[in-house]
């Protein structure tokens, strides 16, 4: 650990380097809090990796990077080891077709859907045309907090569920599928695809905030305290402020507080 | 009878070479639909910016930094591997263990050169996330394409070819310097030029050795993001085609220079053709 | 005749080949290290996969058998079994070597023997420009063109499917198909051809009974080449596989090939689920091993 | 008759270009004011010649004067080569070959034996059955009784008898030239032409296949290419002389070697045992 | 001294193996007892033969006899083929070649020329520069007069002195052949090995080369394989029949024609004209 320092700090000359790496699904927001970050703190260079959460958390452990973004929670033996901030969280939407007639659903009928209980969109007041389910891979953040908070286990999911890597393959499959519900972050969404309501509530910020929505997940930067630099706390410190928090909030994201 | 057979047989080289075209074109033409709106200056010399579309300048410097270095460290090794396997190993035990691990590895997904680059040359070697690191990885998977493209380019050579040459009193380097690898140009070139298409066409393989930064790469050590992975990020998050297609076009530019430029070489070294 | 400070300078040269024997003795050794690279390469990667692959079945007591014939995936309810992705590889590289192989072939015996030179050399570079686009470009691609074709043409809920796989991955063999298997149809011989033309072979039958044996081992090497781009490929499969855990019935089934499996849970895999991803791996790389083995077969059968 | 002929060629050597000259009904191949290019240059310049049906007609010259371009006009394999220009014609049973559109049809008729050996690499018997079975045969006895015959008649037979099923690859220079005149017979051609046929044989060889010849002859058509004097003394009824390009003397045998007309022809038959 | 070493081998070929018999200090190259396989075939039998330096020595013998094979041992060309067995020794210069690590040295001392010509894919001039650039000449000029003497040396200069830098493929086979000679001669070899040299050639070019060979005996020992007795006849000093991988009779080349001691060389010389 000390050498490394030392090494950073003279070859620097002034300039810190703070890599991150992980989460696919944090990466965009990282990167947009690092360019503005990047205007106030010039000698700081952040390098921003998006390799997935799990690579993430590897890599904040073994030290080849000094922060781990993690769309996932910590597991235990993860948790013992790393020290988690959450500096944003992530609403999730069901989306659809834009043609789709169904247009609101109760959480029970999300997880009918997801479960394969209700196969046919007629049996939701649309027409008569079979489901076609889209889901992310096992062990996705988005995913995970998905299922958990719709109740539903991933044993449950319907088997013939196309299962889609990244919010924008879903998107793109669902966005060419008549027949198809899936789900993503509240930062993709745009007119391709039709946001549905949940029990009436719309996807907002707002209704996630006051706690009326509750599909949403934490964002995750973890670090390793002895793989810690200065840099790398004040550029946590920045996200958390007001600044970098209004910024979470410009990129479709929602604030900690 | 035979005459309809010949004919049946033909119109079927007719029918696959036209359905190959085909696809060529609907692909090309597809990517540069979806893409060409995008193509202006800032987008091609601009710097990246995570707001927008971006520029794409540091992405095509870091993929032109990949398709050197693993060209420069896999070229050699491969063609001299092919002229040890075709030129000087007894044909026996070696040769065939040689050959067989060859071709296992072009059947090795590359997200699995991916993760073992990742625990290798990454963190064993300390290499960092880099560009040297993809490098080296990328290299493993192009190696076998091109020791088998230049074996075979080697077989074609003529045995007397070896014969006169030999015969002169030249040794075996100088024959195969002089006579062997410039008869076997073509051959070796096409493999080259297919290790290129499967340089600049991986994705999994380098954002797990190279990362995915979007930025300028200060040198071989850095971490990088290239084009490849720029389209993969794109369409797997955003679902953002119009941008995957941008960067695509750029790359069959890249490409289509790259190719042209091996050909012009290649014409340049094979004294055969006159 | 010879002028005699030309011959001094021969025989001059011919007292010193001790230098010539170090290069040759030398270089030789150096080729073979550069030939064992790959062996080293593979042995390491197989040793870093097995090692991580083999780390259930060993420490933690799961069931090899169960891993092989299971028929639940769901890693997190800790049931690892690969049946219906191992099935899914098998078709999906069966039905791209059927689709791919023949019109690859064909392609580039067309290149080679037919087509005009004009023609042929326009040709030949467009179809290895398609070697480089990137193969997340091809998944886009049939996402966006394939699948809702299939969708809109058979009229099916969703056209990510084992058909979409097999089409795209037959497009991504073509170009190191046509590519290779042309090189080697254009260094047969001449004289093969003009040998089988005067007793009066037609063109075609040239082509098909002379010329192509005569490049098998090139045209071997553009199978296994283009093969090991089929399996190896991900990116573009995770795009129109669907990825779902069923064991396919029928050519509309959306399936989970064994590279897609890994590609697509590695990136938040951890623990026993990471382990088994590698353990798919080691499965995946029997297939290869067992595939190459089979060719290698049939290769050396054809040879006599 | 022969004497109509000699006659009519005699003049031809001389090329005046009047085509008024009666055409002999019973010449098997007419070959009118030929002139041959590859690319810019010119090789062959106004060659007229008649050959008669069943007769051995020998051509000789010194090298590069163009009389394996010749006889490669006659089964139209020219037309593999890129840029060759025919002008003139070729006729053959009163049918002009550049005229007929079934190059097939006139290489079943017209066999050939080529100066360097050129077998496929296939076992000996594949090669031999390799022409009958492009023209439909399958049955096994009647190939075997081709394959067999063939082989004997190229006086290769008892050398090969136990090793028909391996490569024909293996054999020697000298024993792959008989197995190709072999395949060449195996086709039953009506006219055979042969390019320098035993320039690879030893005697012993090449007296079987002159032999052969005069055998052959009796059914046969035969056009051969020899630089062997004696060989074209001993075998061939008639005998042209090239030189660069063109017939400076076409008789019978007997004459050319013995009276020649032409100074040059006479320098070259008698430069042999000058 | 020439009746020791005909005695020699005159019970060389005769099989016995006691090896005590003298040296004859003046025999350039001394074979004594020589096996040879092709893996499990044997193509050598015993071989036994001394050759003079600076005479010219002819071996003869029916196709597939070994004729090929004795030569390619003379300057361990055979070392390319795998699985080529050798027993016996070959003592060029008092020194035992298969013992001899120098290969390469042994090649530049024994030329080759081979029965199809195997021109490189060069330009004439590089083809006949070969040789002496591999040994480290550079000086334009002594290249220039090393190519124009070893032409002129082929009967080849005054063909190809206007298109040296074109491509030597494009030259007609004989003419392809001379110029192979004309690169064996480049080296100004002690000894030189041909292979049917003149099997390509026309008789005006054969004679020349012949003239060639007559004139080079005096500084150079040449082996020629050929089919021709003639050739033999006049070129040779000395002639070896060779029949089965055995050495039948060898002896000056006057007995050998006139008198042949064994009833199979009688029969086979005889043959020829019989
Ligand atoms: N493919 C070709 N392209 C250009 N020129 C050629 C080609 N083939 C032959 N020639 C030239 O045409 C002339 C005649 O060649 P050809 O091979 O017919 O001679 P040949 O009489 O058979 O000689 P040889 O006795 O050496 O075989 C030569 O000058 C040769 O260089
Ligand atoms: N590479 C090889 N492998 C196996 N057998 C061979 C090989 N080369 C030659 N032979 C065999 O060895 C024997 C001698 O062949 P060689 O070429 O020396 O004959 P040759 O006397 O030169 O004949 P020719 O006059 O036809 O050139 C033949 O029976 C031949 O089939
Ligand atoms: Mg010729
Ligand atoms: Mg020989």
């Amino acid at each position: 650990g000390d050498s490394n320092d030392n090494e950073t700090e003279s070859s620097g000359t002034g300039t810190d380097t703070v890599s991150i790496s992980g989460s696919t699904s944090v990466g965009p927001l990282a990167e947009k809090l690092a360019e503005k970050y990047k205007e106030k703190q010039s000698n700081t260079n952040i390098e921003i990796n998006q390799i997935g959460s799990s690579a993430g958390i590897t890599n904040a452990i073994s030290g080849v990077s000094q922060i781990g973004m993690s769309s996932r929670d910590l597991k235990e033996e993860e948790a013992s080891e790393l020290t988690e901030t959450v500096i944003a969280y992530d609403g999730i939407v069901v989306v659809t077709h834009p043609s789709n007639k169904v247009k609101d659903l109760t959480m029970e009928e999300v997880k009918q859907i997801f479960t394969g209980e209700i196969t046919n969109w007629n049996q939701l007041g649309g027409e008569d045309m079979e489901i076609v389910v889209v889901s992310r891979e096992d062990g996705s953040g988005s995913r995970d907090a998905f299922q958990e908070i719709v109740g539903y286990s991933s044993g449950e999911l319907i088997r013939n569920s196309i299962i889609a890597s990244g919010n924008g393959n879903i998107k793109t499959t669902v966005a060419t599928n008549k027949h198809a519900v899936g789900f993503i972050s509240f930062e993709y969404i745009d007119d391709s695809i039709a946001t549905l309501k949940i029990n009436g509530v719309e996807a907002t910020a707002e209704n996630v905030l006051n706690q009326q929505y509750s599909l949403s997940r934490p964002f995750l930067f973890v670090h390793k305290d002895g793989n810690f630099t200065e840099a790398g706390q004040e550029f946590i410190d920045y996200i958390l402020s007001p600044d970098g928090q209004k910024i979470v909030s410009e990129a479709g994201a929602i604030p900690v507080k | 009878m035979r005459k309809f057979k010949d004919n049946f047989m033909l119109g079927l080289l007719w029918f696959s070479a036209f359905l190959t075209v085909a696809v060529l074109v609907v692909i090309v033409g597809y990517i540069f639909f979806k893409g060409f709106r995008l193509i202006n200056f800032d987008f091609i010399f601009g710097d990246y910016s995570p707001v927008g579309h971006g520029g794409i300048w540091p992405m095509i410097i870091t993929t032109i930094y990949t398709i050197v270095i693993s060209l420069i460290i896999a070229t050699p090794i491969g063609i001299l591997a092919a002229v040890y396997l075709q030129e000087y190993a007894k044909q026996g035990r070696l040769v065939r263990v040689i050959r067989f691990a060859t071709e296992s590895l072009t059947g090795i997904p590359s997200i699995i050169y991916g993760l073992f680059g990742a625990v290798f040359f990454v963190t064993t070697l300390k290499l960092g996330m880099s560009i040297i690191a993809a490098s080296l990885t990328l290299t493993i998977i192009v190696l076998p394409v091109i020791i088998r493209t230049t074996e075979e380019a080697l077989k074609t050579v003529p045995l007397s070819y070896r014969e006169g040459s030999l015969a002169l009193g030249t040794t075996k380097l100088q024959t195969l310097y002089k006579v062997i690898l410039p008869s076997a140009m073509p051959g070796i070139l096409s493999g080259i030029i297919l290790s290129m298409g499967r340089i600049v066409g991986e994705s999994a393989a380098i954002f797990l050795t190279a990362g995915t930064v979007a930025a300028m790469p200060e040198s071989i050590f850095s971490s990088a993001r290239t084009l490849t992975v720029h389209s993969y990020l794109v369409t797997q998050e955003s679902g953002d085609i119009e941008l995957a297609a941008a960067v695509g076009i750029v790359l069959i530019v890249i490409i289509l220079v790259l190719n042209l430029s091996a050909t012009f070489i290649s014409k340049k070294l094979n004294k055969a053709d006159y | 005749m010879p002028s005699p400070s030309n011959e001094n300078q021969i025989v001059d040269m011919k007292k010193s080949n001790k230098l010539k024997y170090f290069f040759e003795s030398a270089s030789e050794k150096l080729f073979l290290i550069c030939a064992m690279l790959s062996v080293i390469s593979l042995l390491l990667i197989i040793g870093f996969v097995f090692y991580k692959g083999s780390h259930p079945f060993v420490a933690e007591g799961y069931s090899f058998i169960d891993f092989i014939f299971g028929m639940e995936w769901v890693p997190s309810e800790d049931k690892f079994g690969i049946l219906p992705m191992i099935v899914a590889s098998i078709f999906s590289t069966i039905g791209a070597l059927v689709i791919g192989v023949p019109i690859g072939l064909f392609t580039a015996i067309f290149l080679a023997e037919i087509a005009p030179k004009r023609v042929a050399k326009i040709i030949s570079p467009a179809v290895q420009l398609l070697a480089g686009i990137p193969s997340v470009l091809y998944g886009v691609f049939g996402l966006a063109i394939i699948v809702p074709m299939l969708q809109n043409n058979f009229g099916l809920a969703k056209g990510q499917s084992l058909l979409a796989v097999i089409i795209v991955l037959a497009i991504m063999m073509l170009p190191t198909i046509v590519t290779v298997a042309e090189t080697a149809i254009r260094a047969v011989p001449k004289t093969y051809r003009e040998g089988s033309l005067a007793l009066g072979a037609s063109p075609i039958g040239t082509i098909f009974k002379v010329v192509v044996p005569a490049a098998k081992s090139g045209i071997m090497a553009a199978i296994v080449l283009g093969l090991g781009r089929a399996i190896g490929e991900t990116m573009a499969v995770i795009l129109v596989a669907g990825n779902s855990l069923i064991l396919p019935t029928s050519l509309t089934d959306s399936v989970r090939p064994l590279t897609t499996n890994i590609a697509l849970e590695m990136g938040y895999a951890f623990g026993t689920h990471q382990e088994m991803l590698f353990a798919t791996g080691i499965v995946l790389f029997s297939f290869i091993l067992i595939l190459n083995f089979v060719l290698a077969k049939i290769s050396s059968k054809g040879g006599k | 008759m022969s004497a109509t002929t000699l006659e009519r060629n005699n003049k031809g050597t001389e090329k005046f270009s009047s085509n008024n000259e009666q055409q002999t009904t019973d010449a098997k191949i007419k070959v009118k004011n030929l002139d041959l290019f590859y690319g810019e240059k010119q090789a062959l310049y106004q060659v007229s010649l008649d050959i008669k049906e069943k007769e051995v007609t020998a051509l000789i010259g010194p090298s590069g004067c163009g009389k394996s371009t010749f006889l490669r006009t006659l089964n139209r394999m020219n037309d593999l080569i890129d840029g060759v220009k025919i002008n003139g014609e070729i006729v053959i049973d009163n049918e002009n070959i550049y005229n007929s559109s079934d190059v097939i049809k006139l290489r079943t008729r017209v066999g050939m034996v080529f100066q360097k050996p050129n077998l496929f690499p296939m076992s000996i018997f594949d090669n031999v059955a390799y022409g009958p079975r492009m023209q439909g045969i399958k049955n096994k006895k009647a190939l075997n009784k081709i394959v067999e015959e063939s082989l004997r008649g190229a006086a290769i037979w008892d050398e090969v008898k136990d090793r028909l099923k391996s490569s024909a690859l293996g054999l020697s220079g000298g024993q792959q030239q008989r197995v190709c005149i072999a395949r060449a017979i195996a086709m039953k051609p009506d006219v055979i032409l042969m390019d320098e046929p035993t320039s690879a044989l030893d005697p012993i060889s090449t007296l079987k296949v002159e032999e052969l010849i005069a055998q052959m002859k009796k059914d046969y058509t035969i056009v051969i290419v020899t630089h062997n004097m004696q060989q074209a003394a001993r075998v061939s009824d008639k005998t042209a002389f090239f030189l660069n390009g063109e017939i400076i003397e076409y008789d019978e045998t007997d004459h050319i070697f013995s009276m020649p007309k032409d100074q040059r022809t006479e320098d070259y038959v008698t430069g042999r045992f000058g």
